[in-house]
Order: structure tokens, then C-alpha cells, then sequence
């Protein structure tokens, strides 16, 4: 990197107003749980990840997070394609409901999903005519976890599909590209760092949620038990280091999922940008 | 130049730090109204408050039994009290307490609880002795709720592990309620099975296979049962199993087995708190109220068994008085029964991993 | 594009079908929800559910809420900002560690965030005994669901702004040092027109999570009735009562607060679309 | 005629982007589209592409009405403006794009995307993406990437505009020489007169939608015959009151008249002029220094007048009064253009 002089002025000033926020609210608080789990030996640690149970809650959490996620990217890219190019009554609306699940609280959300999809509730009683049971199921937890990750994908995509020039289409139309090839040669991969990216952040997010899939879970040990509730009863039995080692687990994972997405970002950024 | 930058940056440091604890310190001044400013003086003061931190399914009891103790201690006193309640899974409630949340008194659903707050420093040793009863001002057991006409014919422990059952309890490692649930089936298998280990384990495994829904409370339980129509019983505290037939009268029976548990939540003054705030007196007066004849009434009504036996005597045509109770203490105390079952790799995660 | 009547109605059909899976797809996962909740909060009539919302413990708890949501929006606006400017005007050495750990809090489950809270200033803390002493309380009491409500929301604002930043360049910036100008003018005389309506759409966004966040908040709150209880855990503490009705009642008056920010959200979209 | 359009409209909402449009291409030509920004030559040959749908009026390419067959389908190539190279393929990827769209099979498409890679000089850089290459190298790309599928007809839309000046005038001619060599009837479209005279083997001229004038880049230069033409090309400068300048005659319904740098005759006061008496006093307000040539900006009877005066010449400074003939200007009639010669010179050697 060159060492160039600054011209913009107050570098030191954000540069410390940032650090310091980010310091207090973020680094101290995540360091502190490195800390804590510090005071274990590796074996312990080791140990107290590999039990049974909590493996299984791996599974499910991973498992029911990724198909969540990969449900949000299909549905995310048709959403912001169906919003960015086509028009239609009530678009708008449509549109601004994508942010509902930041807004409405995972507790709220979790308990209307229970109840909608129970036994006794529309979509229970309408999925048990096939004999599929939603709620108390990992069906169940998946629903609410697409619920969480709704807006991740939709919310990449749409401005960089707004921002796509339309001559990329026209020259492939021109060269004789269908409208799927278009779609999957074309558009996709313009689309697809930012899907990617997305995708990552819905499913970091998945993983770690909680309000809403406590009620519609069930929390059956290795059936449909999470790792967050798991983090929970192990503070409740005043089990702080196998909660905070487990939690130090999750929060690796949420790392490597953000180093992952900032991979594509950057080699996406080294294609487009020609900087090799 | 390099000096003069680092100058800027931790001035900015410095900055921001004070500008979020002056944030910090307006907000926990405004949480705080009339909260740890009184009753430091000799003087009747203006206004007393206390925290009761409690668990899940006292919320009624609580509410009924601050009323008529703000009245004992106006009468008493000629001040005024306000109790702020907080409510959740019982070891969380202890847990939180444990790391910081301020709490008068604590009265939880088993002692082991209030143990983990006495581990953390807060609480003297001794306090199981500091009221009657062993700090259990009321009581309660463990009772099946079914529905109306109980379709599936539930009598007996015997009844809840047959196959296609479907059994709802919350999770006995996060649930105080729950480890009652537990060991009220496991004190049936003992007298069964003339305490064969083996057998027992089996007849509890049994039982949590038919288990559809573990929640993490009680009250989720409850929820789980009532408002989403899950499974066909409920294991559950014996108050909230009549709460739930007081509401739905012609939906739910409750079905005594023979053979159950005597739960004893337990009481507690947080000694670290109250010797800060200055409230021991009127913590202490709180718990002692308890025991009086007006809140054991009111602990009755709220169809939690009164300690005091006149007075449980009163209650005699809504609780069933023969069912055979055992105590914590046949499964020698709650430290051992919470080594033995609950903790990690205990008997009960031996159930689900084995 | 495509004139061939056999393709134009392909289109057509492909256009119609993919607005009916999205319209489905978000009736069912986000309006469905909705409307439960204010269904369910009305099943009693008006009166009962004036009652509820009316309530003094509904009143308390939604002030801390807003209380909590005002702080989580200003220091996260002020952090946004300064680490916005910080990340895109200046070069220096481990710009994607520190874009990194922004990003952080948005994978980190709540349970986690909650737990790192309590570890950092709780009663094993290490600080606590000077907390203790300066009588400042953190974890269980209001602060600490302030803190909660910013590490959750902590990215939003800046995550807003800091592509916009970038696409513009620093040329502006630069050119304005040059002419002497001071931070404070560069910044709002040259900047902040560019990130007016990002630095807007962060704010809306950051309201709505503030508001609605459960999962962390629930761990640090300690759930003191009228005191450290915020509306998501008032509901569920409603909820827990058995009291359905106002449960709902509650839950919806969230609703409505996010149905109003997602509208002003879409204001705000569309100005900035018209101006951008 | 190989490309035909007959009485084409096309409006954009209020804005009329194509006004009754007809013109033919002869096969194996190279035809410039020439005109200002937002005369409407954009939209004709998206058109002619497909890529947009005239209102009315057919579009006949090798003999076959093309109105409703979609752009995949007519056979064309088309070199966008920013050239659209595809971001996320290598070169070799997008010269091959159409083809394996086409389902050729690999051996030919490595082929033909290796022969046309030698042909625009690109050879070992098959494996870039568009980002890591110079501009005229992206130009050559999208040119090889339009010829791959080998159309009959192939369009450009401003394909320098977007090149520094150096390496346009480099690329005019390696393209000009490129489809002259491959002989596929080309239409470019342009808004710089010097690359449509330079390229072009005619020229049409749009304006306000509509054709104003087709012809060979000398025919529409020399004869202007609107007078949107006549003032189009060149410096012109404008003449409100043209009779101030000595003689020439006035046709009726003469309004204004144009008047071109190589037009004009300057010469300091102490230098013969020929036509002395036909001559008007000027004043220099200007001089610049244009490489091959001196330009001059002179007042005259209150018309500013830019000239061209050769480097040998004695040296005119700003602020001289120096005479001024025009030999010849357009003059507009209504919207056409009429030339006329300085009745003076009449019987002089005419020079351009």
C-alpha cells in the first residue's frame, strides 16, 4: 500500500470516535467471552462440544439454517427480480413489507408461527390433511428461520439488479441467448456475489436466532433442540464454561461465515475491478 | 505530526468512552426512580421499594399476595411499598440474580436454586432455617392435566408411558417444574419396581419418548397443551393445572396419580442486596408475612398448598390430600439429585443419548 | 423485447407466474403473521383491547422501549458515521478487520450477545467491583438493554452508508480540503447531501430492529415488571400469564410501530431514488 | 438494397425519436449514422437490431421483413457503446457467448474464437476478464465477440466514444480496415463528423428524427442539402445578414447563411487580395495555434467569423484589422440549403 499524505482531514478523530464504539459495545464484550472460555483447557473445551446432544444441536442449527438460507436465496433473487423489473398493483406495498421481520420482534413472530402452523391452526390443520407436521418439527424451525432471513437476499440483490445495465441483456439477446440463458449467464452471475453475500448474513443470522424458534421448535433433544436454547439451559444450570465454549463455537462460525462472504465480495471485487 | 495524531485519536477516545457512560449513568438514574434512594435513613421514609424475583407460575400469588401485604405494611408501618416483580424459568431467575440482578428476595421453585444465588456470595448460609417450614411458605405437587373426559383413559404414572400417549413437560434441565415432573415419576418407578435402577431408567425412558413438546418452561408447556392442542397430558405444577381448568373449565380434568412429589419452593432475603439498599426490614416482614393466615389463604386460593395445615385444611375439597407425597429429601437432597439426574451426562442425558 | 407473439406470451406467463410466487410467498411468511396478530388482538372488542394497551405496565414498557431505541439510533448514528467516513475516505492497514468486526454483531446470536454483556460487566466481571462502587448498574437494569438494543443494531446505519461512500469516490472531498474547507464543512456541505437518504433508510432500519429485538435483550433485562421490561418481553411475558388477548394486543401495537417505520422507510426509499 | 427501413415511427412518450424514417444500405457497405445527440440515430439502430419496436413502418433486411422477429434471431452483431462486455467472463468466454449459445461444438468454438482472437491481436490474453484490459483492447474484444457468430449485418453504436483520443484515431482505421477485409455490411452510429467522414463509406444524417440527408462523406460535405447539413460540419460560423458581406446574390426566401473556415480568405492589410473590393475589414479577436494550422476568430460587420490561415504565412495578431473574403457560403431557404459563390471569384480558381 502507499503511504500517501492525508488530505481529508479528521482522520484521527473518526478513526478514534469509531474504535472507541466499537471497542465498549463489541470488542471488549466478545474478548470477555474468549477470556471465559480461556480459563478451560483445550480438552475440556473439546470435550464439552463433543457431546452427543450438543452435536446433535449443531446439526439441527446448521442444518435448518442452511436450507432456511438457501430457501431465502431462491426466493431473495425472484423477489428482487419480480420488484426491480416488473410492474404490478400493489408493488409497492409488497416492497415495503420486505423489512417486517427486522421490525416485528422474533417473539411476537415465533408465537403467530406456532399458532398458524399447529395442529389446530390454518396451515397445520391444511399440511396435516398430508400428514406433514410444521410446528414441533424441523419443518417448523426452518419456517421461522426463513421468516428471520427474508430480507438478507431480497435486500443484496435489488440494487444491484436496479444498477445492471440493460445492454448486457441486449448484447446476449443479440447473440442469440434465450431468455432462461440470459437469466443464468448473463444476470446470474452479475447477481450472484451480492446473493452470496446475502445468503451469508441469513444465514449467520439462522443460526444464532432464538425468540422465534423457541416456540415453534418443540426443543426435543436431538430432534429439534438448537444450539441457542442449548447455550440457555447451560446457563440455567449455572454451567457457564461449557455455555460460553459452546458460544465461542458459534461465534467462530459467525466469523468464518463473514470471512466467507467477504472472500466473494473481494474476488468479485478483483473481477470487476481489475486490481490483480 | 505523528504525536499530534495520536493526541486527536485519544482525546476522541476519550470522548466517546464518557459520552456513552454519561448515557449509562442518566439511564440507570431514570430506571432507578425510587428505587435504592430510600430507607437509608432512620426515619420512616416516603416510599419502599422491593424486587421479588420469583419464578413462572407465581405470577397470580404474587400479584394477589402484594396487594394484601401493601395493605399489612401501610397498617403496620403507616408507609408505603411497591414490590416490582420479575418472573421466568426458575434457574434463569436464580441465574440472573446470581450475576447481578438486584433482588430483595427471591422465591423460587426449588431450594437448589436459591442455593446457586447463596453460592454467588449473595445469600448467608443458613437460610433454609431462617423462616419456617424450611423457607417454604406454601406448597404444591405434580398433577396430570387431561381433557374433558380423558379419551385416553389416564389413571396412574402407569397410564402416561403406555405407547401413543402424547406427553407434554417442559425440559428438566432448563424447567425447575419440570425436574419435579421428573422425579414425581421417578419415585412412582421406585415404589414399582422396588427401586430395580435398571427398570426405572426404562420405565422413564419410556416416558420421555412420548414426549412430543419439551418446552423450556413451564408456562410454554402449559401453552404448548392449552392454546396449540398438543399431546393428550400435561405434567404440571398442581396450581397451574388448576389455573388452566379456572379458564377452560369444560376442556380439562386433572387426574392425581398415586404417587407424587411435594414440591417446596423456597424463600429467600438476598442478604448483599438488602444490607446495600437498607431493606432488610421490610424484606424480612415480607417473607414473614407469608406464613400469616391472610397470604396463606391467599396461597390456597391460588391453589398452592398452604404450609400451614389449619389452614391447608380449609382448602380440603380442592386439593386431593391422599396422594402419597415423597420429599426432595428421598432422593437425599438436591444437590445429589441434581448430580445424580441433571447435570451433564447425568441420567437423564443418558435417556436421550443412550 | 422479445416480439415473436409466441415469445412476448412465455414472458407474460413467466412475469405473472414469478409475481404470484413472490405475492404468495410473502402473504403467507410476513402478512399472514400480520394480520394474526391484529385478529387476535381484537377477538375481545375494542374495550379489551384498549384495557391492554392501556395498561401501566404497557405504557412503561413501551416508553423503554422507545427510551432504549432512541439510544441504540443515536450512537449508532454517530458510530455509523464516523466509521463510514473512517472506511472510505482514508487508506490504512486493516480496513477489512475493522469492516469485519462492524459486521459482527449482525451473525452473533442474540443468547450470545446477551451472555457477552453479562460476562463483561456482570457480577464475575472483573469491573464489577468498581461498577459496584460507583453504584452504576449494568446488566439486569436499563443500560443494559441500551447496550443490548446498540450491539444488535450496531452495523445498520453504517452498513448504509459506507457503499454508498464508496461509489463516490473521494474526488469531492479532496478537492474541498484543498480549498481549505474544515471537516465539519466538507463533511456537511460535500458529503452528507450524497448520503442523505442511505444515512436515512440506516436510520428508519435501525429504529425497527431496535424496537423489536428479544432474543438479547430477554437475557439482559432480569424482567423487573415496569422497569427493565420492554415491549417484545412484555408480550411474552403476557403470554406467559395466559392473557392471549393481550399478548396480541401488545404484540400489535409493535406491529403498528413497524408497519409506521417500514412506510417511512418506503418515503425515504423513494426519495432517494428520485433524487439518486 | 441489403437493409431497407420504409416510413419507420417511433415515439417516446411525447418525445417523436423517429419521424417517417426511410433509407437503403447496399450490401458489404459501411454506413455512418451521423448526427447530433438526441437526433434520433441511437433509436434507429436499435431498431434495425430489434431491440426496440417501431410504432409503424417495415424493417427489411436481405430481402425479409424483420418487423416481428426478435433481435436473437436476425442475425446481427451489435457493439454497444460501453461495449457490455460480459464482467464476469474472460475474453475467451464472451467471443465464444453467442456461439455456444448457437450450440456449436467445443472443436469449432476454439477454433473461431482463436482465429478472431488473432484477428483483433488480443492472442494470450484469452483468460482476462474485461476489467484487466485497456479500453481499445475491450473495443476489439466486443468486435470479435459481434463477428463470432458471423452475422450478415453488423451495427456499432459510438464505438469510440468511449476511447482517449489517441487510440481512437488508431482504431478508425484498424476498423474500417477490419470490415472492409471481412466485407460485412456495417452501420456505426456517430455523433463526430471527422470519424464519419474518416470511416464511413456514406453517410446519413439525422436531426430531430428524421433523415436529413444521405450521401458519400464528399457528396454530404460539398453539397449540403439541408440547412441543418450546410451548418452541421466544420466550423461553421453563422451569418444573420449575409448581403453585408459583398457580393452575392440573394435567391428569394434567402434567410441566413453559414459560412465554413476554408471559406474564407484573410489577409493583412499590407498582403494582395485578389478581391480587394469584395473584401470587408475585420478586427483578430483570437489566435490560436492548431497544429497544422493558424485559427482565427475575426469580427466582421459584426459577425464572428472563424478562419484558417497556413503556419508560412506572415503572423496576424490579435487586435489587427485585417481583410476578409468569403468565396463561397450556404444559404438557407426554408429547410433547404443552397450554395453560392462570391460573384467576384466567380471568374477565380476555386480552392478548398
Amino acid at each position: 500500500m502507499k503511504r500517501s499524505k492525508r488530505v481529508i482531514p479528521g482522520f484521527g478523530l473518526s478513526m478514534g470516535v469509531t474504535l472507541s464504539i466499537l471497542g465498549l459495545v463489541v470488542v471488549i464484550p466478545l474478548a470477555s467471552l474468549v477470556v471465559f472460555t480461556a480459563q478451560m483447557s483445550f480438552a475440556d473445551i473439546i470435550k464439552t462440544i463433543t457431546r452427543d446432544r450438543i452435536l446433535a444441536s449443531f446439526r439441527v442449527s446448521f442444518l435448518t439454517a442452511f436450507i432456511a438460507s438457501l430457501i431465502n436465496l431462491v426466493m431473495g433473487v425472484i423477489l428482487a427480480w419480480v420488484l426491480v423489473r416488473y410492474k404490478f398493483p400493489f408493488k409497492r406495498i409488497l416492497d415495503g413489507m420486505i423489512e417486517l421481520p427486522f421490525a416485528l420482534p422474533t417473539a411476537v413472530a415465533g408465537i403467530t408461527l406456532t399458532s398458524l402452523t399447529a395442529d389446530t391452526g390454518l396451515f397445520g390443520k391444511f399440511f396435516g390433511i398430508f400428514g406433514v407436521k410444521i410446528a414441533y418439527t424441523r419443518i417448523g424451525i426452518t419456517v421461522a428461520l426463513v421468516f428471520i432471513g427474508i430480507p438478507f437476499v431480497v435486500r443484496a440483490v435489488q440494487p444491484v439488479l436496479e444498477k445492471l445495465d440493460a445492454s448486457y441483456e441486449e448484447a446476449a439477446g443479440v447473440l442469440g441467448a434465450s431468455r432462461s440463458k440470459i437469466f443464468f449467464k448473463v444476470i446470474l452471475p452479475e447477481i450472484m456475489p451480492a446473493a452470496l453475500t446475502g445468503f451469508g448474513l441469513a444465514f449467520g443470522r439462522c443460526i444464532g436466532e432464538y425468540g422465534s424458534v423457541v416456540f415453534i421448535a418443540g426443543n426435543k433433544p436431538f430432534e429439534t433442540e438448537i444450539t441457542p436454547l442449548i447455550i440457555m439451559s447451560e446457563l440455567q444450570e449455572y454451567d457457564y464454561p461449557s455455555a460460553t465454549a459452546i458460544a465461542l463455537v458459534m461465534l467462530i462460525a459467525s466469523f468464518v461465515i463473514l470471512f466467507a462472504t467477504n472472500l466473494i465480495q473481494a474476488r468479485s471485487a478483483k473481477i470487476l475491478k481489475g486490481d490483480s | 505530526m505523528k504525536i499530534k495524531k495520536a493526541l486527536t485519536f485519544a482525546l476522541a477516545t476519550v470522548l466517546g468512552i464518557s459520552a456513552l457512560t454519561a448515557c449509562s449513568n442518566t439511564v440507570s438514574e431514570n430506571s432507578d426512580n425510587g428505587g435504592s434512594t430510600p430507607a437509608s435513613g432512620g426515619n420512616t421514609p416516603a416510599k419502599i421499594t422491593l424486587t421479588n424475583v420469583s419464578y413462572d407460575p407465581t405470577r397470580e400469588l404474587y400479584e394477589a399476595y402484594n396487594k394484601a401485604f401493601q395493605a399489612h405494611w401501610k397498617e403496620k408501618t403507616g408507609g408505603e411499598i411497591e414490590i416490582s416483580q420479575s418472573h421466568g424459568g426458575s434457574g434463569k431467575q436464580a441465574l440472573e440474580v446470581a450475576n447481578g440482578l438486584e433482588a430483595d428476595v427471591v422465591t423460587l421453585a426449588l431450594e437448589y436454586d436459591v442455593k446457586a444465588v447463596q453460592d454467588a456470595g449473595l445469600i448467608e448460609d443458613g437460610w433454609v432455617s431462617e423462616f419456617e417450614k424450611d423457607s417454604s411458605p406454601y406448597t404444591s405437587t405434580i398433577v396430570f392435566l387431561v381433557r374433558k373426559g380423558n379419551p385416553k383413559n389416564i389413571k396412574d404414572w402407569d397410564d402416561v408411558v403406555k405407547e401413543g400417549v402424547g406427553v407434554i413437560t417442559p425440559n428438566p434441565k432448563t424447567s425447575g417444574g419440570a425436574r419435579w415432573n421428573y422425579l414425581a415419576a421417578w419415585a412412582y418407578a421406585d415404589k414399582k419396581f422396588g427401586g430395580d435402577e435398571a427398570q426405572i431408567k426404562k420405565f422413564i425412558e419410556a416416558l420421555f419418548k412420548n414426549v412430543l413438546v419439551l418446552d423450556s418452561g413451564a408456562r410454554g408447556a402449559t401453552n404448548s397443551f392449552v392454546q396449540n392442542k398438543q399431546g393428550d397430558v400435561l405434567l404440571a405444577w398442581e396450581n397451574e393445572a388448576y389455573l388452566s381448568i379456572q379458564d377452560y373449565p369444560d376442556d380439562y380434568e386433572i387426574i392425581t396419580p398415586s404417587i407424587s412429589i411435594l414440591a417446596q419452593p423456597s424463600v429467600a432475603i438476598v442478604d448483599k442486596v438488602v444490607d446495600k439498599r437498607g431493606t432488610r426490614e421490610a424484606a424480612t416482614e415480607y417473607l414473614n408475612y407469608l406464613y400469616s393466615d391472610e397470604a396463606q389463604r391467599i396461597a390456597g386460593q391460588n391453589f398452592y398448598r398452604p404450609s400451614n395445615p389449619d389452614i391447608l385444611d380449609e382448602f380440603k375439597d380442592t386439593f386431593d390430600l391422599n396422594v402419597n407425597l415423597v420429599t426432595i429429601n428421598d432422593f437425599g437432597g438436591w444437590d445429589k439429585a441434581q448430580e445424580t439426574h441433571f447435570t451433564d451426562g447425568g441420567v437423564f442425558d443418558q435417556i436421550y443419548e443412550g | 423485447m422479445d416480439k415473436t407473439q409466441d415469445q412476448s406470451k412465455n414472458a407474460k406467463i413467466v412475469k405473472w407466474l414469478l409475481i404470484s410466487i413472490s405475492t404468495l410467498f410473502i402473504a403467507v411468511m410476513l402478512l399472514l403473521p400480520l394480520v394474526t396478530v391484529i385478529i387476535e388482538a381484537f377477538r375481545q372488542g375494542f374495550e379489551v383491547y384498549l384495557k391492554a394497551i392501556a395498561d401501566e405496565y404497557t405504557v412503561k414498557a413501551t416508553l423503554l422501549t422507545l427510551e432504549a431505541t432512541l439510544f441504540a439510533v443515536v450512537i449508532n448514528t454517530v458510530f455509523g458515521l464516523f466509521a463510514a467516513w473512517t472506511v472510505t475516505k482514508f487508506k490504512f492497514h486493516g480496513k477489512k478487520l475493522l469492516t469485519t468486526l462492524i459486521d459482527i454483531p449482525v451473525t452473533v446470536s442474540p443468547i450470545i450477545a446477551g451472555l457477552i454483556f453479562v460476562l463483561t460487566f456482570g457480577r464475575q466481571s472483573f469491573i464489577y467491583p468498581l461498577l459496584e462502587k460507583a453504584d452504576v448498574k449494568i446488566v439486569f437494569a436499563v443500560p443494559g438493554i441500551v447496550l443490548a438494543t446498540i450491539f444488535v443494531t450496531f452495523p445498520f446505519i453504517s452498513r448504509e452508508l459506507i457503499p454508498v461512500l464508496e461509489a463516490q469516490g473521494t474526488d469531492e472531498e479532496e478537492a474541498a480540503a484543498l480549498m481549505g474547507a474544515s471537516l465539519p464543512r466538507i463533511f456537511t456541505k460535500v458529503t452528507f447531501p450524497h448520503i442523505k437518504w442511505a444515512f436515512l433508510y440506516g436510520v428508519v432500519l435501525c429504529t425497527a430492529r431496535a424496537m423489536g429485538e428479544f432474543g438479547a435483550v430477554s437475557v439482559l433485562s432480569g424482567h423487573i415488571r415496569g422497569k427493565t421490561n420492554t415491549l417484545p418481553l412484555h408480550v411474552e411475558i403476557l403470554f406467559n400469564e395466559f392473557k392471549y388477548v393481550p399478548a396480541f394486543a401488545v404484540s400489535s401495537i409493535l406491529v403498528i410501530l413497524a408497519v409506521i417505520v417500514l412506510i417511512i422507510r418506503s418515503v425515504v426509499e423513494y426519495h432517494g431514488k428520485k433524487d439518486g | 438494397m441489403y437493409v431497407e427501413l420504409k416510413n419507420i415511427n417511433k415515439s417516446f412518450g411525447d418525445h417523436k425519436a423517429s419521424d417517417d424514417v426511410s433509407f437503403g444500405i447496399e450490401k458489404g457497405k459501411l454506413i455512418g449514422l451521423l448526427g447530433p445527440s438526441g437526433s434520433g440515430k441511437t433509436t434507429i439502430l436499435r431498431m434495425i437490431a430489434g431491440l426496440e419496436q417501431q410504432d409503424s413502418g417495415d424493417i427489411i433486411i436481405d430481402g425479409k421483413v424483420v418487423n416481428n422477429i426478435p433481435a436473437a434471431k436476425r442475425e446481427i452483431g451489435f457493439v454497444f457503446q460501453n461495449y457490455a462486455l460480459f464482467r464476469y467472463m474472460t475474453v475467451f468466454e464472451n467471443i465464444a457467448f453467442g456461439l455456444k449459445v448457437q450450440k456449436k461444438d467445443k472443436q469449432f468454438i476454439r477454433e473461431r474464437v482463436g482465429e478472431l482472437i488473432e484477428l483483433i491481436g488480443l492472442s494470450g490474453l484469452e483468460k482476462r476478464y474485461p476489467s484487466q484490459l485497456s479500453g481499445g483492447q475491450r473495443q476489439r474484444v466486443a468486435f470479435a465477440r459481434a463477428l463470432a457468430p458471423n452475422p450478415q449485418l453488423l451495427l456499432l453504436d459510438e464505438p469510440f466514444a468511449a476511447i482517449d483520443a489517441k487510440v481512437r484515431q488508431e482504431l478508425r482505421s484498424w476498423l474500417k480496415d477490419m470490415i472492409e477485409k471481412l466485407g460485412v455490411t456495417s452501420i456505426f452510429v456517430t455523433h463526430d463528423q471527422d470519424e464519419a467522414i474518416e470511416v464511413a463509406d456514406e453517410i446519413i444524417i439525422t436531426n430531430n428524427g428524421r433523415i436529413e440527408q444521405v450521401g458519400t462523406p464528399l457528396e454530404v460535405y460539398q453539397n449540403p442539402q439541408t440547412a441543418f447539413t450546410a451548418g452541421f460540419f466544420g466550423q461553421t460560423a453563422v451569418l444573420e445578414n449575409y448581403t453585408d458581406f459583398h457580393t452575392f446574390e440573394k435567391p428569394n426566401g434567402a434567410e441566413k447563411a453559414f459560412v465554413r473556415p476554408e471559406f474564407i480568405s484573410v489577409t493583412k492589410k499590407n498582403e494582395p487580395q485578389k478581391f480587394k473590393s469584395s473584401a470587408v475589414e475585420g478586427t483578430v479577436e483570437r489566435v490560436a495555434f492548431r497544429g497544422n494550422n493558424m485559427e482565427l476568430s475575426i469580427r466582421a460587420n459584426g459577425a464572428l467569423l472563424t478562419a484558417k490561415r497556413g503556419l508560412d504565412a506572415a503572423e496576424i495578431h490579435v487586435g489587427e484589422k485585417v481583410d476578409v473574403f468569403i468565396y463561397r457560403l450556404f444559404v438557407t431557404v426554408g429547410e433547404k440549403a443552397v450554395l453560392l459563390e462570391n460573384q467576384s471569384a466567380r471568374e477565380g480558381s476555386v480552392f478548398i
